[in-house]
Order: structure tokens, then C-alpha cells, then sequence
């Protein structure tokens, strides 16, 4: 289980090949990369977007969320980066990888890795459009994306 | 008792500053922020609907009628949007 | 959409790296990827497993579990690569990435062509091991994970 | 008719070749397996275990009691283990 949080570009083919790399004789490996969407509904196009973070409680929800993950299912490994501060239209903010004998539980994890992130890791996203600035809200979807796993045992 | 009183996002910005250190007898969150709501229109304006603020207490997720105990740090914020 | 049936090894972490420099947009990025598993179970180790398909069905197949899951979620973009013949343990076997405005949509997706793949493309996994040759046997649970699609819209 | 048989896997194996041209009167994929087990041992012990067999008609998946109709070309084969 590793947590990387950090300022600077990655690039998710690279952290996917570290990641499979070392995954030897686990079967299934699942990714998940975010990426900055340049275009969205109708609006100005992005210019940049800026993520404010809380550091140290980042720290911590993201080694809270990894070690969740971790004893819900039986992963033979685990990587979550998420980047804070300014970034581009097109580049990644994030990415899970999780690694399982079978998919199902290496889905299943990514997948609530990601949820937990959405909505439980101190991070605000910003965009800066021409002549405009705006804090995205929170999606509603994403309260109840999380309420699917508050009962199963994963 | 002292606290350390954290602001992000547009909270910080309505606010106008990251964090302050304040002198406080509120026993609970929604105390410390009647009390913040009191001092100036920007924290009244900041803190107009609590259904859209969160709270850390000591860099743990709270809810809004939790007891503030010892917590040194408290942090509000809206919803929290990464990933 | 893209499906490739190769006998030649491909790198998981180029592969994701080209997809997702193609997704301009896509906002969510979900890729599988299948390893060989060297050791299985306290059997002999595998010294290496052999996939034979079905030339003509297999290329049929993958058109069309492509072509399902596009028409069930709202992919930007999707990439089936599904190996045969000889390979050794550790080797990816099959990748799957799909790309999407929202991460639902890209996990579901990929899932589902995971969940086609391991049923209904005409692939059989042969592990050799010393002194055994053996047909992996098909996973009960493997058409119980079909059924969860049948009857949903997606 | 004359159709084309196709053997995959342990299929393939036991019955110890890859495909073969047949002259039948078969109507359906059960009708064709009975003649194929009358044939040799092989072929029987091959067919012995029908919920282990999957079939496809001209390159798609049928039932184990679907007609046979114009196509040329059966294939019989274990489930399948891809992915």
C-alpha cells in the first residue's frame, strides 16, 4: 500500500508499469486515472484548475482510505497519487491501482479507493476559465456512491 | 481555551484568511460557530448555510454538533471535491 | 473502439499511456489488466500456460463485446488486447481500458468487457507445470458475474 | 449436407484432430453429436459430458438443441477460460 501526494506531473502509464512491475503473481490489476477535462457543459474552456489541499489531514485520509481498502480485500498491493496545486487541462490528478488474485476484488477496491477520495480526502478543486473562477461543488452522486459500501463487507 | 481555526476553499476566501488563532468558551462546534458568526458580516456570511460546511476536529471529519473536547485545530470547509 | 488479438507481448503501462494521451476530454480512465500467475494454489510452480482461440470467432467476438459496451455506456474511447499461444508467468494475458466523462461509467464498462471476455470470446488456458498439463476450468462464478448485466440497462 | 466440424482444447485432444469435413443428415446440434458418438470410443468418451461442451454455429454461440440450418461450419468446445 503506497500514498504519494505531490505538486508535479506523473504520467499514469508509467506509474501503471512501476505498479505492474511489481505485481508479480497477482492476476488482476485495476487503474483508475483522472484527468483534467478541458471542456465541460457549454462553459468557457478551461485555462487551468488549482487544487487546495489541508496538509496533514491529507496525509492521513489518504493512509486511512489505503488501509480501508486493505482490509476489505485481499490486495497484494495498492497505489493512490493525488496531486494538489495548479494544473492543465488534459493532465492526470489522479490514480489507483490495486492488485488482487482475481478482478473482482482489484475492482472493487479501485472503485471504493475512489469514491472514499471523492468525498472524504480534504481536496477542493478550482477552475479558472476567461473572466471567471469557480469552486467545483460537490456532486451529489458521490454521498451516495459511498453509501454502497458503508454495509457491505466489501 | 486557545484553538487554531482553519479555513479552506471559498470559506477561506469569504473570510479572507487561511487561519487564526482564537481565545473561546464554545463547548461545541455549532457553539464556536455562532460565536464566529457574531464577530463580523464576512464570517456571518461565510457561515450562512451550514449544510454546505464540514468540519475537521484535530484533522479527523466531525459532525456539526460535536463536543470540540481538546482539539487544538479546527477546520471548516465545504464538501470536499478531489479525485 | 479498438480490439487487437496478438500472439506477442505487449507493456500495460505503454499501452494505458497511449490510451490515455488519446482521451482528450474523457475526464476517467479505467484499465484491467490480466497477468499470468506463476504460482497457483500449491501446485508445481508454472513453467508456462498456452491460449488456444478460435481464428475467425474470437475476432467476431471481440467486435462485439466491444460494440455492447459502447452501446451501453457513454465511452469516449475503449481498448480490448487479448494475447494467444504460449506466454510465461507474469506476462500481461489481456488489457482492457475504457474512457469516460464520469468514473462510473468507466468502471462499469470495464468490468463488463472483463466479465464477456472470460465467457464468451472463445479463449482456453492451458497451464503447463512439471511432469502436468491441464485445461483451466472454467470459474462458476464467472457466469454468475455475466448475469448481473442481462437484465441491466447499464 | 456436408458440414465442417471443428474440435477445440480437450475436445480437440481426445478426439485427436482439429476439424474434419462430414457428410450428415443431422437437423440439430444434438442429432449431430449422437452420430458423432456412435462413430468411435473417442468420440464418445469426448461427448460423454454434454454440460461441459459449448457450441457455435458458423461462428456463434447456440444451444445444445438448436437446429442446424444452413451452417457450414460447427464448432464444439469446452467453456471458455479467456480474459
Amino acid at each position: 500500500m503506497r500514498v504519494r501526494l505531490q505538486e508535479a506531473p506523473f504520467d499514469p502509464g508509467a506509474e501503471l508499469a512501476g505498479f505492474t512491475g511489481r505485481a508479480a503473481g497477482a492476476g488482476a490489476v485495476v487503474s483508475f486515472t483522472g484527468l483534467v477535462r478541458g471542456d465541460d457543459d457549454a462553459q468557457a474552456p478551461l485555462i487551468r484548475m488549482v487544487i487546495e489541499h489541508y496538509p496533514g489531514m491529507t496525509e492521513k485520509a489518504l493512509d486511512a482510505i489505503a488501509a480501508e481498502a486493505a482490509s476489505r480485500w485481499a490486495l497484494s498491493d495498492a497505489l493512490v497519487i493525488h496531486r494538489h496545486g495548479p494544473m492543465r487541462p488534459d493532465e492526470a490528478i489522479v490514480f489507483v491501482a490495486t492488485a488482487a488474485r482475481h478482478r473482482v476484488a482489484a475492482f472493487e477496491a479501485a472503485a471504493f479507493l475512489m469514491d472514499y477520495l471523492k468525498s472524504r480526502a480534504p481536496f477542493w478543486k478550482k477552475e479558472e476559465r476567461a473572466g471567471d473562477e469557480r469552486w467545483v461543488a460537490a456532486r451529489e452522486n458521490d454521498e451516495a456512491a459511498l453509501a454502497r459500501w458503508r454495509d457491505a463487507s466489501g | 481555551m486557545t484553538r487554531d481555526i482553519l479555513y479552506f476553499a471559498w470559506l477561506r476566501e469569504r473570510i479572507g484568511l487561511p487561519r487564526e488563532r482564537v481565545e473561546t468558551d464554545a463547548a461545541t462546534v455549532a457553539e464556536l460557530v455562532a460565536e464566529l458568526k457574531s464577530r463580523e458580516p464576512r464570517y456571518a456570511a461565510a457561515f450562512a448555510d451550514m449544510a454546505a460546511i464540514r468540519v475537521a476536529l484535530d484533522q479527523e471529519l466531525a459532525e456539526l454538533d460535536a463536543p470540540l473536547g481538546q482539539a487544538r485545530e479546527i477546520a471548516f470547509f465545504p464538501p470536499m471535491t478531489g479525485g
